[in-house]
Formats: structure tokens, C-alpha cells, sequence
């Protein structure tokens, strides 16, 4: 399958509540290491907004500060994105993407330790 | 390295360990070079391919109008996408295809360790040097 | 259906705006005249410059030559954009015909400037232009007057 | 001498924004008609294009990516897609518009109609571009660029009431009879034209050409903070002679040889040679900009191998798109339309590509994955964010105004 597919799909947590929008998906090197190159790339996670578009900013992840005024439009418009390990997606074939939590247990993104290349 | 991540009234997860990229805003869209700095092509998508585990591993990284066609949706994605099918050259109909094996570097580029001659992704390059390009006088020569 | 038509009706709207052309009153042909009267001026100007520089010697004849080309050619098109008007009633003809008068002689000197130009005869060019001056101040109180 | 030509991108890069065919005769035109009351807009928009022809120069150096790669990578492929699409247009359009200024240019110094030298002037732009060494292309169009300096001299040497300049300059009044609308329309025009996108496609796409690295933030920032206050400087004085020689005659420029008109009247034969020398070499030099960055644009947005530094058997879409929008260009230009009003017409797409442009420009520039330590300052972001406002502003007003004004009749 291509990346791009996953992108804008709809989320619902377990009782069926629109969660957001795929605005991003998080790619960890943790798999197991090869033969050349580099180690594997998993899709660990997706990042779920609530919004639609504006998402390549940035702003909403990168701790870093930009100009004042961009980073408060993109931060108030992407306000409530979330989290959301791939594990804890039921079904990854079915449409919309189900959690098997509850929407509160889906943790903020800005709650994250440490942000992508950290 | 693994932390566990603990919020008040939140279920506990692994957040990942190792390098972390966000696809969209690492991967996508950024210039592929080779390891002088030619540049091969953007990339368009990503391949992903599921594990028996049910991990979705990268395994290649996808260039070319049939890459970028359905991403760009509506009528001109489908246009580039039956362009592409009809003028492909020696890479098939589909988009061009770089393992991601032979990624070395992510950065503000991402560096492949081959060269673009021996990955089949640049027929239309191709087409203009050979055809066009070529046929005038001092194609080869580097400016003076 | 409904889109097609008011598409073709605004198409139909715009075309009988173009061909018609704006139907004058006489304060408007006095405005339009002196409208005129004003941008022949400053070809008439520009080409009083020109000489000037010609005068002492300070530009070649080639150089000379594009930009007389060019006014002559600039205040034939505004003559042949005011001519083209129609005149409201009689009493506007004779502000047809005053202008139209300053207008023309203004283009014989323009014209004999640009052949002066051509043959080299660059230092009777000044000369040749005499008259300019007087046009530019009728031109100028012209455009004044019907303001 | 080797360090003065080190700032040559930079000069060759304003030459494009500041006195290219549509901005020689814009110039003019707007002190002819409303004397020094508009010349603000031109320091306004020198301090903009600085901040950031600057900010994407760094980006150039820190990362050896150029701006269109930003814009993709910033706005993604769809909004990337319409930029790239308005900013070609202004592009092409302008570089046709240019292959009629130096048609124009030659017309002045031979008579001979300036439709003739059209497919000569294509082909010279074109053989440029494909054998001369980028370095080379700078310095010879780039310097030629600064004979216009020769309207500074004619301004001085007219003798202006200095005093009487500044009050005017520093409290901008309307003659009777002239509108605000259209006023501020020439303001608009002016500070685009200052801003133009190719400006930072060509400055940022030339450091890469040159291969900056880290080391040359210093010759970077040097190019910046003289090359563009020097266009600036040249459209001031442009502007300023046609103040002094039409604007008390009422007269108002609209063609190229009206504008040249005053360095004959001031200094003579040699006077007007320099100034018709400057006019050509700006006009070739702002051609090559707007060809090159042409190819820039579409090469960067797909990712294909572009540049002079390689072979062109080694870049071929490329080039061949550079071929192709210069046989476009002559062929618009064959059709005698006029080339002033073309660059006038190109502002409506650079209405649509100036904030579409400058907004992945300061965001990247405060991207440390790009930048490492050479991040945007707090200074830089203040201006960037007050210049991307206005930005915003003019591009919302200048259609508008375009069509309210007739353009600026």
C-alpha cells in the first residue's frame, strides 16, 4: 500500500466518535537492522487532527518557535490533535479507522516526550 | 530507551525508541540525491508493506507522475497517471521505485547510494537527453 | 440551462456595449476633446524635448529618429481616436473642427521632423519645430477651456 | 576586484526585480506622472526583498536547497501545484516580455524595428544560458546592469532643489485630478515588481549554482545588503530624472525612449550610449534571470536535475524547459503585443505566488532540521512576519485595484 492512502483517513474510537483526521503518520527506526542501509521504518503511530489541511507547517509537532504570529494561527487551528499507536488500531483494513479506546484515553499529541528527530 | 507514557486517565503505550520521522513532514516531498548530490527525483509516496506481525514496514520510497498523480487527486492526478502509463519508458507503467535499502541519509534531502543511470526511474530524462537534448551542438560540453 | 443562459446574455450584454460605443452628450464630447487636447500635448512636449536634445548635438540620429517616429505615430492614433467620435449635435462641430485643426498641423511638423530625421539634417530641426511651441501653448489652452 | 565579484548574483538577481523592461518604463512613468511622491515604495520594498532574499539565501547555504523545494515541501503538492503554475506564468511572461526590452533596447541604437531583433535576441538569450559559465553570465550582465547608474549622474547633474526633493519625497501630495485608487495601484506595482518571485527563485537557485556552503553566509549576506539597496538605488534615480525632466511638462512616459530621453538631455551622446549600454545589459541580464529561474521552478517543484553547474546533457528537462518557454516568448512577443504591458498583466499572477512563496520561506527558515543553528533571529521573524502581512494585503488588493483603475489608466 502507499503512505499517501492513510493520509486523511477518518478515526473513530471504540464507541464510534469522529477522533479526527490521519494528518501525519509517525515513522520510528526501530526494526530490526539490515543487511545495508539503514534500520527498518515502521509506522509507529498516527497523528490525528481534528482540522482539515494546514498540516505541513509544522508547528503543531517541531518544538521549535518560528514567528510568533504563524506559529499561534497553526497551533489555535490544530488545537486538540492526538496520538494514536498504530497498535491500538482494531481493524487496518476497515474504514473509518477504529481505536479500541475511548476518545479521553487517546493521549494529546503536545503530551508527547519528545518530538519527531529528538 | 523505551518510556512509558503515563497521563492521568490515559491508557499506557511504548512511545517509539530510536530516530523518529513524521512521514508527511520528513519524507514526503523532499529531493532525492544521490551520493554527489545529483538529483534523482522527489519523493512522491511511500510503499508500505504489512508483516505477518502486522507491522507496517517502508520499504521503498515511489517517484514519478504515477506516484504523484493520485495524490494530487481530481482530474489532472488522473491525468498524470495516464500519461505516465501510456509514455512509460523503461521503468513500466507504474512509478518509478527506489528501495529503501539503498537510503543512506534523511535529512533536508534524502541521499540514495546509487547512482541515477542504474535506477530505472528517469525514462522521460531519458527521452529528452537521448532525443533532444543531445542533438544540439555542445550538449556535453560544460559551460565555458 | 439556467447558467448557459445568462452566460449568453451577459456575452450578448458586452458585445452591444463594445460596438455601440458611449453615446455622448456635448459636456461629455467638451470633456472627451479636452481629454485629447491634453495627450497630444504631451506628445507634442516629449517631441519638443527630443529636438532640444537634437539641438545640442546630444543624441544620435537613430535615437532621434525611433522617438519621432514614435510621437508621430502616438498623436496620429489619439487624432484618429477623437475623429472617430460622433459629434453630439451641430453646435459641437466647431470644437471638432478647432481641435481637429491644431491637431493636424501638429502632425505635419511632427511629420516633417521625422523626415528632417531621416534625411540627417539634424541641425534644421529646431528650427523645423518652430511651431510646436505655439501649438503647445493653444493645446494647452484648449484642454483648459473645456475642462 | 575578487571580492566585488563575489556580489554579482546579488546585483544580477535586483537588476531582475528593480529595472527590467517593465520597471525601467514603470519607473519613469511613475515619477513623470506623480514626481517624487511615490518614491517611498522602493525603499519599502528593498528592506522586504533583503529580509528575504536573505532568509533563502541561508536556507541555500545551511542545506543546498533552493526555494521552489521549499514550497513543495512546505505546502505539499497541490498548493505547491498552483504555486508553481502562477509563479511560471509570471516568469514566462516576463522573460517574453524582457526578449522585447532588449528588441526594444537595439531598436534605440539602430532604428531598426525592434521586431527584427526579436528571434536574435531569443536565440543570444538562449546560447547564454546553455554554454556561458554561471559565474561569467553574472559578472558581464550584472556590471553592464550598473551603467544605469548613469541616470544617478544625469539626476545630479540636472540639478535638483535637494531641500524641495525631500519635502516632496517625505509628504506625498496628488496632483488635482488624479485618484487615490490609481495611486495606490503604482504603489502596488512597485513594491511587487520590488518583490517579484523570481528574485528569490534566481538569488537562492544562483547560491547553489555557486555552491555555498556554511562558510559563505558573509559573501551571501553581502550580495543581499549591497546587490538589492543597488537596484533600488537605480530605480530611485530613474524615477527621479523622469520627475525632473516630464513630470513640470505633463507629460507621461509610456515608452523606452522617452525614458532614456533625459541622460541625453543632461550628458549627451556619451550619456545616452552608457544609459542605452545599461538598458541592454539589464533587459539580457533580467531575460537570463527569468529563462533560468523558468527552469528552476519546474525542475525543483518534480525534482529533476537542474542547474548550469552540470552538463546540460546532464539536466536535459531542464533545459529543455528553458528551451521551451523562450521559443514561447519570442513567438508571444512575434504577435506585436506590446512587452511593457505584458509585465503590467503578469502582476495579477504575482498576486496569486508572492504569499504562496514567502510563507515556506520563513518557516523553513526557522526549521533547525534545515538550519541547524542558523535559524531566523528574533529580528528576522518580526520583519518577515510584518512583510508576510503586507504581503498579504497587496496580494489581495492589487486585482482589485487592477480593474478599478484600468490598470493604472
Amino acid at each position: 500500500m502507499r503512505l499517501s492512502e492513510l493520509l486523511g483517513l477518518e478515526v473513530v474510537d471504540r464507541a464510534g466518535a469522529h477522533v479526527g483526521t490521519v494528518s501525519d503518520i509517525r515513522l520510528a527506526q526501530d526494526g530490526p537492522p539490515q543487511e545495508l542501509g539503514q534500520a527498518r521504518l515502521r509506522v509507529a503511530g498516527l497523528v490525528v487532527s481534528p482540522r482539515h489541511g494546514g498540516r505541513l507547517l509544522g508547528y503543531d509537532r517541531i518544538p521549535y518557535e518560528g514567528p510568533w504570529l504563524i506559529r499561534r494561527i497553526v497551533r489555535t487551528y490544530h488545537h486538540g490533535t492526538r496520538y494514536v499507536p498504530w497498535e491500538w488500531i482494531e481493524d487496518r483494513t476497515g474504514r473509518p479507522l477504529r481505536i479500541d479506546h475511548p476518545i479521553d484515553a487517546i493521549p494529546h499529541l503536545r503530551d508527547l516526550p519528545a518530538g519527531p528527530g529528538a | 530507551m523505551e518510556a512509558p507514557v503515563n497521563s492521568p486517565g490515559r491508557a499506557e503505550f511504548r512511545a517509539p525508541a530510536g530516530r523518529v520521522y513524521d512521514a508527511y513532514l520528513h519524507l514526503l516531498d523532499r529531493q532525492i540525491i544521490d551520493p554527489d548530490g545529483e538529483m534523482i527525483a522527489k519523493v512522491d509516496d511511500v510503499e508500505l508493506e504489512i508483516s505477518d506481525e502486522g507491522v507496517l514496514y517502508v520499504t521503498a520510497l515511489l517517484t514519478g507522475p504515477a506516484a504523484l498523480g493520485p495524490r494530487m487527486g481530481g482530474p489532472l492526478g488522473k491525468a498524470m497517471v495516464a500519461i505516465q502509463a501510456r509514455l512509460h519508458g523503461t521503468g513500466g507503467p507504474g512509478p518509478g521505485r527506489i528501495p529503501y535499502h539503498l537510503i543512506t541519509d534523511i535529512g533536508s534531502a534524502i541521499t540514495v547510494s546509487a547512482q541515477p543511470a542504474d535506477l530505472t526511474i528517469r525514462g522521460l530524462e531519458d527521452w529528452v537527453r537521448t532525443r533532444i537534448i543531445d542533438a544540439i551542438p555542445g550538449a556535453s560540453d560544460a559551460p565555458q | 440551462m439556467i447558467g448557459r443562459a445568462v452566460a449568453a446574455s451577459v456575452f450578448v450584454v458586452t458585445l452591444l456595449a463594445g460596438c455601440a460605443g458611449p453615446s455622448f452628450s456635448h459636456r461629455d464630447y467638451e470633456r472627451k476633446a479636452a481629454h485629447t487636447a491634453e495627450e497630444a500635448n504631451a506628445v507634442v512636449q516629449t517631441a519638443l524635448l527630443t529636438v532640444q536634445a537634437a539641438g545640442k548635438r546630444r543624441a544620435p540620429r537613430q535615437f532621434l529618429d525611433v522617438l519621432l517616429t514614435d510621437a508621430e505615430s502616438t498623436l496620429a492614433d489619439i487624432q484618429a481616436s477623437f475623429e472617430g467620435v460622433q459629434p453630439p449635435e451641430p453646435d459641437a462641430d466647431q470644437l471638432r473642427s478647432d481641435l481637429g485643426d491644431l491637431l493636424s498641423r501638429a502632425g505635419d511638423v511632427l511629420s516633417t521632423l521625422r523626415i528632417e530625421v531621416r534625411r540627417g539634417r539634424l541641425g534644421a530641426l529646431p528650427e523645423t519645430a518652430g511651431p510646436l511651441t505655439g501649438l503647445h501653448d493653444k493645446l494647452e489652452a484648449f484642454a483648459e477651456e473645456h475642462r | 576586484m575578487r571580492r566585488f565579484f563575489a556580489i554579482t548574483l546579488g546585483i544580477l538577481t535586483a537588476i531582475g526585480g528593480f529595472v527590467d523592461i517593465g520597471d525601467l518604463v514603470a519607473n519613469a512613468l511613475v515619477g513623470s506622472r506623480y514626481g517624487f511622491a511615490l518614491a517611498w515604495v522602493v525603499p519599502v520594498g528593498v528592506i522586504g526583498i533583503c529580509l528575504y532574499a536573505e532568509m533563502c539565501g541561508r536556507v541555500a547555504a545551511a542545506s543546498g536547497r533552493a526555494v521552489f523545494d521549499l514550497i513543495r515541501e512546505r505546502l505539499g503538492p497541490r498548493w505547491g501545484l498552483g504555486n508553481l503554475t502562477a509563479s511560471f506564468l509570471v516568469t514566462a511572461l516576463t522573460l517574453a516580455a524582457e526578449i522585447g526590452g532588449v528588441a526594444l533596447a537595439l531598436e534605440l541604437a539602430s532604428s531598426v524595428n525592434y521586431l527584427l531583433w526579436i528571434p536574435m535576441v531569443g536565440f543570444l538569450v538562449w546560447l547564454v544560458i546553455w554554454r556561458v559559465r554561471f559565474e561569467r553570465m553574472e559578472q558581464v550582465f550584472g556590471l553592464g546592469g550598473l551603467a544605469l547608474i548613469v541616470f544617478a549622474v544625469a539626476f545630479w547633474q540636472l540639478g535638483p532643489d535637494w531641500g524641495q526633493l525631500i519635502h516632496n519625497a517625505t509628504h506625498p501630495t496628488l496632483e488635482p485630478g488624479e485618484g487615490r485608487a490609481t495611486y495606490f495601484y503604482y504603489a502596488i506595482a512597485l513594491f511587487g515588481a520590488a518583490m517579484t518571485p523570481y528574485e528569490v527563485f534566481f538569488f537562492s537557485s544562483g547560491g547553489v549554482e555557486e555552491h555555498w556552503s556554511a562558510e559563505d553566509f558573509a559573501v551571501m549576506r553581502s550580495n543581499v545588503f549591497i546587490g538589492f539597496p543597488l537596484g533600488g538605488l537605480l530605480s530611485l534615480a530613474i524615477m527621479g530624472v523622469a520627475a525632473l525632466v516630464f513630470f513640470p511638462a505633463g507629460v507621461q512616459v509610456e515608452t523606452l525612449g522617452q525614458m532614456a530621453l533625459p541622460t541625453a538631455l543632461a550628458l549627451g551622446k556619451i550619456g545616452l550610449a552608457v544609459a542605452l549600454l545599461g538598458i541592454f545589459a539589464a533587459t539580457f541580464g533580467a531575460a537570463l534571470e527569468t529563462g533560468l529561474s523558468a527552469g528552476y521552478t519546474v525542475a525543483q517543484y518534480f525534482g529533476w536535475q537542474w542547474g548550469k553547474f552540470v552538463r546540460p546533457l546532464q539536466a536535459a528537462r531542464f533545459h529543455l524547459v528553458i528551451l521551451l518557454s523562450l521559443i514561447a516568448g519570442v513567438m508571444l512577443m512575434l504577435t506585436t503585443v506590446d512587452p511593457i504591458k505584458v509585465t503590467e498583466y503578469s502582476i495579477v499572477f504575482s498576486a496569486i505566488a508572492l504569499p504562496l512563496t514567502y510563507l515556506p520561506i520563513l518557516v523553513i527558515a526557522n526549521d533547525p532540521d534545515y538550519m541547524g543553528e542558523k535559524v531566523n533571529g528574533r529580528f528576522a521573524n518580526l520583519f518577515g512576519t510584518v512583510y508576510l502581512v503586507l504581503i498579504l494585503v497587496v496580494s489581495a488588493a492589487a486585482i482589485p485595484l487592477m480593474i478599478a483603475t484600468k490598470a493604472g489608466q
